[in-house]
């Protein structure tokens, strides 16, 4: 397959099979043309991350274009794609028994989440910052329906304040990217390419400071609304407590990241426009702002799925912090807790989904002694909270290592320590609240926990593919250190 | 057209845009905000067709003419669908501010918008980039009644405006963004529009209403 | 053997245990069902068989260092280095034996236990990352396999936790290992960023090129984590928490071996890789070791719970450790090369001794546990006749503990005094300050040390019992024995024959710098270099037992001679002929601390509640008094309540901030706008 | 090792070990003199071992080897710790066995067996008296160690014969204020570990003032005859040592002869009977304080301990 081919199958493969699911009426092709669609997308990240190396490859009329911090990405929406799709069969068979849901509204489910999928790949693929715009826009689209799912009142309400907070971001963004496009065209690109990332950065040194400034600001802002950044963190925990389990796993695990990934060539864009000082600032604020909402929102929080929506932020309050050091191995470290915390958060959301299902609750309240009524749900909570809060041997701790290590080169220790101490305080929350669910005699009358393949299968190979992550060396980490030199680190 | 004419034109539009703008933060009333919109569109629109009529682009002017169409028609008829079957005092504006206070944060706004708009104008002369001011002022109206609105529509409203603000300052600094930009950013604006049309039906349906202090029960 | 044989006074109709107090001979902890042996066999034989296996590795890597390997694919961004010397193999060792021991231990204690597959797998874990730490030759492995460490000895504490105690304390242990591993990962970095190099030999030899402001802060930051995993005061509420409540043979684990790596980390650091420091450095560590070691014993001698005295006399001994630590620091510094030589064996000593008793103490106590359910030193009583073999090795493990000659901490806390009264008059008035005063930390210590050792072994082991489940004990299995035997064994050793230790110990410190000299001459005669001091062990406990011999043979053979005396008889207590006696007329180890606990009350601020109800009648007419005195850790109710408070209150701002209304999430965001614009312009 | 420090070392024992009852008898008599009574001769505590060892032994029911035993391990540590102290030779062969901490731990490890001995009966009084002489003896063991730190600075040396010889060399030296704190310390501490007024009083047998006879009140016969032996055996061994470390008179040296062990005996005897005369004259003055307040006592001893070492650091008599 040639590379601009293979470039295009992420964007669209989950295409085809949301035409399926469109025209299909049976349920078991639908589900297995998703897996399919996510699986092509896992092997289209790695063929596209063998092929580019360590330099970039653009598709015909520039609209795609490949590098191995793209590859990066795809692979990690692969991953979690597949496993959250492989869920999402389980899901939507136990909603539709339970006649909470009509086939029709698990066909818009199938399809939404499919193009959801697509609009992530473009995101990351896209060669046109501006189409990259489209693309993040899109998942909120895509996804606006996926978190009002179930048609409550609470999912109606994330569902509205996850879209006008998302779009008053996210239009921020498009203004920055228009100001960018005009200080572009005045540098002395064409205007049918001025938007283009390569011409961009070509373009950079000679950019109108005043006028990059601001729009690199909004971009910062605007795109950083999708990644859950401080102030606009306030439609991640509502939309991601109220959407599908499986789909909660996606937006937490990959969409965050697919919105920082935008910032991180942001970021890049920044630094040889403007020296490496202002987008260094402005990730450091914000990244220790959120972390600092994300904590304190946790020690006394009383949902599971909000507890882990903010822990969401917490790390990516993180990865900002980290993009801030912009060493080449905070980068990778970055990218390594990117896919790990994607991995993480589908392995915890769709246990938290079947304990919801269970419990008809996600109160942290009403779960109790989950290790002594369902060993494996229990292991793989436990097993999935100790990965999240970074302990080895889970993938989280190698990555949050080499952030520390980067950032410490990069004379930030005094910020790392902040950030430690910010994520001490989370742990705390999240063992004491894990504790709490995980540990100890369950209470009266709990309700029985059968495990389901659905849950059971992507529960385990998540925990599994985090472990491996998190112990072998080998071709991942050197390919995150490729992504982390084209991202523009020192 | 002669560059007088022309940049007359432009200025005029601008106009329209600023003083709609301006009108729709005055306004309580959901449906006169609805039509103020309308010309609000129009005006945007009208931009690009005298850029396109002037350099003799064609595709400009296409553009300008898919702009009105869409913000000028098709978006305050959406609104007005929503609208028609709501009570009188569910079409109220309900701002968290008063009036007054509101025009004066407006007229704040303004400034600050010329101000920030300096750089953008001293990179280019040209008539229409001075005008690029008003693209910012909405941007920053918008803003504005995004967060001081409390009915559903009237956040719309003020999406609308926000984006019609960002549309402005690319046509009138930059003759537009590339066409797939184009393209794809009004088919996202129009697509969030509708959802949040959609979403607002389901909200008069569940709540009765479409105030959004009713939306308070996620929270921590 | 019955009851009544014992010669006890009557069964006691006191408290029963919390759990299942008529039927332990059971023999359950906790009254549980029996588990197959099978899987808790082969925990204990893979622990075993990891701890000699480290403890050969060890001994490879005193002898000759190992290393350094680099293993690439292991490890992301960072691979992993294995190397140790002298110093981490013999920490090694000490790992390695304490494992060897608790695996066979955990045989027995575990027939009866719960453990899932996953909390048995546990232990082996642990002993394997406490092997490793020592083990790890970079700053990314070091982290690595530290934190492998907390985790693992994490699922091991949590075996039991169905009871809220077992819950609490793994809370606790989890958030201050992860506290303690932040600050050692910021400082180690910085270590690593300072002397751009990962590997710790490369470190030790650029480290003292980097700027002073990054060495103070990466000693303060590692000292604070290293502290930490010690349990040295204000960062031990941990240790006196989790150690109790963990199963006994990871007590032993965590009480002898993992706080050892806390010295561990503090002796590769910040002695040998940092090097000589300012001053303030040694000073740090003295005071630090002091409070620790004050503290510690002080909580000690008032404790009733016999894991928890145990667990606060392990802070006890790491502080002296530190302290030791911190002297030799300081002598080095002023060039007093043989006294810091001596300070610096007195700290190695006392962490080879420390683990010896100590994990003795923790497996008898485990045995006491195993037999009766019981902690509660208040309810215990007369187990030497019921479990001689337990009570002999609590009482070897009592004496080591207590720092008494003939026990195993005698010559370790010797050299520590020897090494803080040799310091000259004229070397400075800043030895003439701190040396008086660590000198009298460490006598108090020691005597105090004494009072709760005492305590332990006369009020737990002694007298007669308190309760039925105490009154009903059985000696525990021979799988428990056996391994207490041979620690025991090796305390003696310790106790009579420290010189067994010289060779690796001079190898040690060769490894460990060159402010420090030859060590001291540990032959059977112990001898200082450059000072007029020795002592013999050996030849005490020799004399002892030569006059004891003879004093018995003079009883025996005066009575011989002289039939007018009558042979010993066994009668009833005399007791002040105060007619007969019940068991709980006894001192109680409440009442038997209670003088103490009242000498140092401002320091301990025990909680006393009196709370006298009358009869209806009359106001003046008492119907019962209730009489409650509870120790809280005053450390923690000071210093850590306060923080948890306000994190609290700063964290219900934040949630009001979050009220739900769009409008505000709005403003959130506009606020950004002004932010981007102010930027911007 | 000379053979003359072996002999001594022989002569130590058995002078320590015949002496001390002699001792007690002394220092009561001179008590009941200056209160005005008779008083039963000092040769009386001798009459009392030899009744107590012909009387049988009772052995309380319950009670383990740590009772039984605990008597001669007493007297066989204060024996060990008589052999060691230099109160008639500096040479003795235990000398570099064992420094003076070796000295203090024995002392303490006799009362750590005798404690135990106590806790074994379970009988109240045993309790009791068990739970007073842990809180003392743990108040005492700093004290004292600070105040031979203070006089071991002198000798640069914690053995006791270094101590002893230097002060032989120059006994003006012991006249500092170094000296003198440490004197008074070691006074209050010597009266602590041997259970003298005014923190135990040894002729008591009220149950609220007493500590060490609350110990062995379950003891009989042959036993108690081996606790009060070693009890004066203590007290004979610190007076002694109190007694050389200040005034090294007359002990005798590495080489020598009996002429010198005997005058050693001799000028050991004198002076120990005329600082213990002192002593129980300065008990007839003092009355046995609360319980309570015996831990001030002690901490001031402590603290006169500490000044003395500060002063032996900061006032060295010849900058050093």
């Amino acid at each position: 397959m040639s590379v601009s081919a293979l470039i295009a199958v992420p964007v669209g493969a989950p295409l085809v099979a949301a035409a399926v699911a469109l025209v299909s009426r049976r349920r078991s092709l639908s589900g297995w043309s998703g897996i399919a669609a996510s699986l092509a997308v896992l092997a289209a990240g790695i063929a596209i991350a063998a092929r580019v190396g360590s330099g970039h490859v653009v598709a015909d009329a520039h609209l795609l274009r490949a590098d191995a911090a793209a590859a990066v990405m795809v692979i990690v929406i692969g991953v979690v794609g597949a496993l959250a799709t492989f869920a999402g069969v389980g899901y939507l068979d136990a909603e539709l028994a339970d006649g909470a849901t009509t086939p029709a509204a698990a066909r818009q489910y199938e399809v939404l989440v499919q193009v959801f999928l697509a609009a992530m790949s473009l995101a990351v693929l896209a060669d046109n910052l501006g189409v990259v715009w489209v693309a993040v826009e899109a998942t909120t689209v895509a996804t606006a329906f996926l978190v009002g799912h179930r048609r409550t009142r609470q999912s109606l309400e994330a569902t509205w304040k996850y879209v006008v907070i998302c779009s008053l971001g996210i239009t921020l963004a498009f203004f920055g990217v228009v100001i960018l496009y005009f200080a572009s065209i005045h540098a002395g690109a064409s205007p049918t390419s001025a938007l283009d990332l390569d011409v961009l950065a070509s373009r950079a040194s000679h950019l109108d400071p005043a006028t990059a400034r601001l729009a690199v600001g909004l971009m910062l802002v605007g795109f950083g609304t999708k990644a859950g950044l401080v102030p606009f963190h306030t439609w991640l925990a509502d939309a991601h407590s109220q959407a599908p389990a499986p789909v909660s796993a996606l937006m937490s695990g990959v969409l965050l990241s697919v919105a920082f990934s935008v910032v991180l060539r942001v970021r890049a864009l920044a630094d040889s426009a403007l020296g490496p000082g202002f987008a260094r600032d402005w990730l450091l604020v914000t990244g220790l702002a959120t972390l600092l909402v994300a904590v304190s929102l946790l020690v006394a929080q009383r949902d599971l799925k909000r507890l882990l929506a903010y822990s969401s932020l917490e790390q990516m309050g993180l990865i900002a912090v980290a993009a801030a050091a912009g060493t080449r191995l905070a980068i990778a470290g970055l990218l390594l807790v990117v896919t790990a915390h994607g991995v993480v958060k589908a392995v915890l959301f769709i246990s938290a989904g079947e304990l919801q299902h269970v419990h008809g609750s996600s109160s942290i309240a009403d779960l109790t002694g989950i290790a002594a009524r369902s060993p494996l749900l229990g292991a793989a909570i436990g097993a999935g909270l100790l990965g999240l809060v970074g302990l080895p041997p889970f993938a989280l701790f190698g990555g949050e290592l080499a952030i520390a290590r980067g950032m410490a080169d990069a004379h930030l220790a005094p910020a790392l320590g902040v950030a430690l101490v910010l994520l001490v305080v989370g742990y705390a929350s999240i063992v004491n609240h894990g504790a709490a669910m995980l540990l100890g005699p369950a209470r009266a009358g709990s309700p029985a926990i059968a495990v389901t393949r659905p849950v059971a299968v992507p529960v385990v190979l998540g925990v599994a593919v985090l472990v491996v992550l998190g112990v072998v060396g080998g071709p991942y980490p050197h390919l995150l250190e490729t992504a982390a030199t084209v991202l523009g680190a020192r | 057209m002669s560059a007088h004419t022309y940049a007359t034109l432009v200025d005029l539009a601008a106009g329209a845009l600023l003083l709609s703008a301006v009108l729709v933060v005055w306004r309580r009333d959901l449906q006169a905000t609805a039509r103020l919109l309308a010309v609000q569109g129009a005006a945007l629109g009208a931009i690009p067709i005298l850029s396109g009529i002037r350099r003799g682009d064609v595709q400009l002017a296409v553009v300008g003419v898919a702009v009105v169409a869409l913000r000028a028609v098709v978006f305050p008829k959406l609104i007005a669908v929503r609208l028609r079957g709501e009570l009188a005092h569910e079409r109220e504006g309900a701002p968290l501010v008063n009036t007054t206070a509101s025009l004066l944060v407006t007229a704040t706004l303004v400034i600050v918008a010329y101000a920030l708009s300096r750089p953008l104008v001293r990179l280019d002369a040209s008539p229409a980039a001075r005008a690029a001011p008003v693209g910012y002022a909405l941007v920053l109206i918008g803003v504005f009644l995004l967060v001081t609105r409390r009915k559903a529509l009237s956040q719309v409203v003020a999406f609308l405006v926000l984006d019609n603000g960002i549309d402005a300052v690319a046509f009138l600094a930059t003759l537009g963004v590339p066409v797939v930009v184009e393209l794809g950013a009004s088919l996202d604006v129009l697509l969030a529009v509708v959802i949040l049309g959609v979403l607002a039906g389901r909200m008069h349906a569940k709540f009765g209403g479409t105030d959004l202090d009713e939306l308070r029960e996620l929270r921590e | 053997m019955t009851g009544v044989a014992h010669g006890d006074v009557a069964r006691p109709v006191g408290p029963a245990p919390p759990a299942d107090g008529d039927s332990p001979a059971t023999g359950a902890p906790d009254g549980r069902a029996e588990r197959a042996p099978g899987a808790v066999a082969i925990a204990g034989v893979t622990t075993t068989a990891l701890g000699a296996a480290g403890a050969a590795t060890g001994v490879v890597a005193v002898v000759r260092g190992i290393g350094p390997i680099h293993v690439g694919s292991l490890g992301p961004l960072a691979g992993v280095t294995l190397a140790a010397g002298a110093t981490g193999g013999a920490f090694m060792v000490v790992v390695g034996l304490v494992a060897a021991a608790a695996g066979v231990y955990g045989i027995g204690y575990g027939r009866h236990g719960r453990s899932s597959p996953l909390q048995l797998a546990a232990v082996p874990a642990f002993v394997a990352t406490m092997l490793l730490v020592p083990l790890a030759g970079s700053v990314s492995t070091f982290l690595a396999t530290w934190e492998l460490m907390a985790v693992a000895s994490l699922v091991a504490i949590l075996a039991d936790h169905d009871r809220p105690a077992v819950r609490d304390a793994a809370r606790w242990y989890a958030v201050m290992t992860h506290l303690g591993f932040a600050a050692v990962l910021v400082g180690l970095v910085v270590l690593a960023a300072s002397g751009r190099a990962d590997g710790l030999v490369a470190l030790t030899s650029r480290a003292a090129s980097a700027s002073s402001a990054s060495r103070d802060a990466v000693f303060v930051l590692t000292f604070v984590g290293f502290g930490a995993k010690a349990g040295l005061v204000p960062l031990h509420v941990w240790l006196p928490r989790a150690h109790p409540e963990a199963p006994s043979p990871v007590s032993a684990l965590m009480s002898a071996a993992m706080v050892a790596m806390g010295v561990y980390g503090i002796v590769r650091i910040d002695i040998e890789v940092l090097g000589p420091g300012p001053r303030w450095w040694a000073i740090v560590l003295v005071a630090t070791g002091a409070a620790s070691a004050l503290y510690g014993v002080l909580q000690s001698s008032v404790s009733t719970d016999l894991k928890r005295l145990l667990a606060y006399s392990t802070t006890e001994n790491m502080g002296l450790v530190t302290l030791a630590l911190g002297a030799a620091m300081l002598l080095a510094g002023y060039g007093e090369r043989s006294l810091a030589t001596i300070a610096l064996t007195a700290a190695l000593l006392h962490v080879v001794a420390h683990a010896a008793f100590k994990s003795l103490a923790f497996m008898a106590a485990g045995s006491v546990l195993f037999a009766t359910g019981l902690r509660d030193l208040d309810l215990l009583g007369g187990l030497a006749r019921r479990m001689p073999a337990t009570t002999g090795a609590f009482s070897v493990a009592a004496l080591g503990a207590a720092g008494l000659p003939l026990g195993a901490g005698f010559v370790s806390e010797w050299l520590l005094v020897q090494s803080l009264i040799h310091s000259r008059p004229s070397s400075g008035t800043l030895l003439a300050l701190v040396m008086p005063v660590a000198v009298g930390v460490v006598a108090l210590t020691t005597g105090l040390g004494v009072a709760a050792m005492t305590k332990a072994f006369g009020i737990g082991f002694l007298a007669r019992p308190r309760s039925t489940a105490a009154f009903d004990a059985r000696e525990s299995p021979a799988a428990m024995l056996a391994p207490m035997a041979v620690v025991a064994a090796a305390c003696t050793v310790l106790a009579v024959a420290p010189g067994v230790l010289a060779p690796g110990l001079r190898r040690v410190l060769l490894d460990t710098g060159s402010s420090f000299g030859a060590p001291p001459h540990l032959g059977l005669l112990l001898r200082l270099p450059g000072i007029a001091g020795s002592i013999s062990p050996g030849l005490i406990a020799v004399a002892v037992a030569v006059a004891a011999a003879a004093l018995a043979l003079v009883a025996a053979v005066a009575r011989a001679g002289r039939s007018r005396r009558p042979a010993d008889r066994r009668a009833a207590l005399w007791a002040g002929g105060g007619g007969p006696l019940t068991a709980r007329m006894q001192y109680t180890a409440t009442s038997f601390a209670e003088p103490l606990q009242r000498v140092f009350d401002d320091v301990l601020r025990p909680d006393v509640d009196v709370e006298v109800s009358h009869v209806e009648e009359s106001r003046y007419l008492v119907d019962r008094v209730r009489y409650r005195s509870r120790i809280v850790d005053v450390v923690e109710a000071r210093c850590y309540r306060p923080v948890l408070g306000a994190v609290a209150t700063w964290a219900s701002w934040v949630r009001r901030a979050h009220n739900g209304s769009v409008n505000r999430y709005l403003a959130f965001g506009a606020l950004a706008v002004i932010v981007v614009i102010a930027v911007a312009r | 090792m000379t053979g003359a420090g072996v002999a001594g070392a022989a002569v130590q024992v058995a002078a320590v070990g015949a002496g001390a009852p002699l001792l007690v008898g002394w220092m009561r008599q001179v008590r009941a003199l200056l209160e005005g009574r008779i008083g039963s001769g000092v040769l009386q505590p001798y009459r009392d071992l030899r009744k107590l060892a012909r009387k049988q032994s009772i052995v309380p029911e319950g009670s383990t080897v740590v009772f039984a035993t605990a008597p001669a391990f007493i007297a066989a540590t204060m024996l060990v710790v008589a052999a060691t102290v230099p109160t008639v030779t500096v040479a003795s062969p235990m000398d570099g066995v064992g420094d003076l901490f070796v000295v203090v731990g024995l002392l303490l490890i006799a009362t750590v067996a005798l404690i135990l001995a106590a806790l074994d009966t379970g009988t109240p009084f045993g309790g009791m008296g068990a739970s007073r002489e842990t809180t003392i003896a743990a108040l005492v063991e700093p004290a004292i160690l600070v105040a031979v730190f203070a006089l071991s600075i002198r000798a640069n040396s914690s053995n006791l014969a270094a101590i002893v010889t230097a002060t032989a060399h120059r006994p003006g030296d012991v006249l500092t204020p170094a000296g003198a704190l440490a004197f008074a310390a070691l006074v209050v501490v010597i009266a602590a570990e041997t259970g003298r007024l005014p923190i135990d009083n040894p002729a008591t047998h009220l149950e609220l003032t007493m500590v060490h006879e609350a110990m062995v009140l379950e003891y009989s016969g042959h036993r108690l005859a081996l606790v009060e032996w070693g009890a004066s055996m203590r007290l004979a061994v610190l007076v002694g040592l109190l007694a050389n470390l200040y005034l090294p008179i007359g002990i005798a040296g590495a080489h020598a002869g009996a002429a010198g062990l005997v005058v050693g005996v001799g000028a050991i005897a004198a002076k120990t009977a005329l600082l213990a005369g002192a002593l129980a004259a300065g008990e007839v003055f003092v009355a046995k304080v609360r319980m309570f307040r015996v831990p001030e006592l002690l901490a001031g001893s402590f603290l006169l301990g500490l000044l003395a070492v500060t002063a032996a650091y900061f006032i060295a008599p010849r900058g050093a």
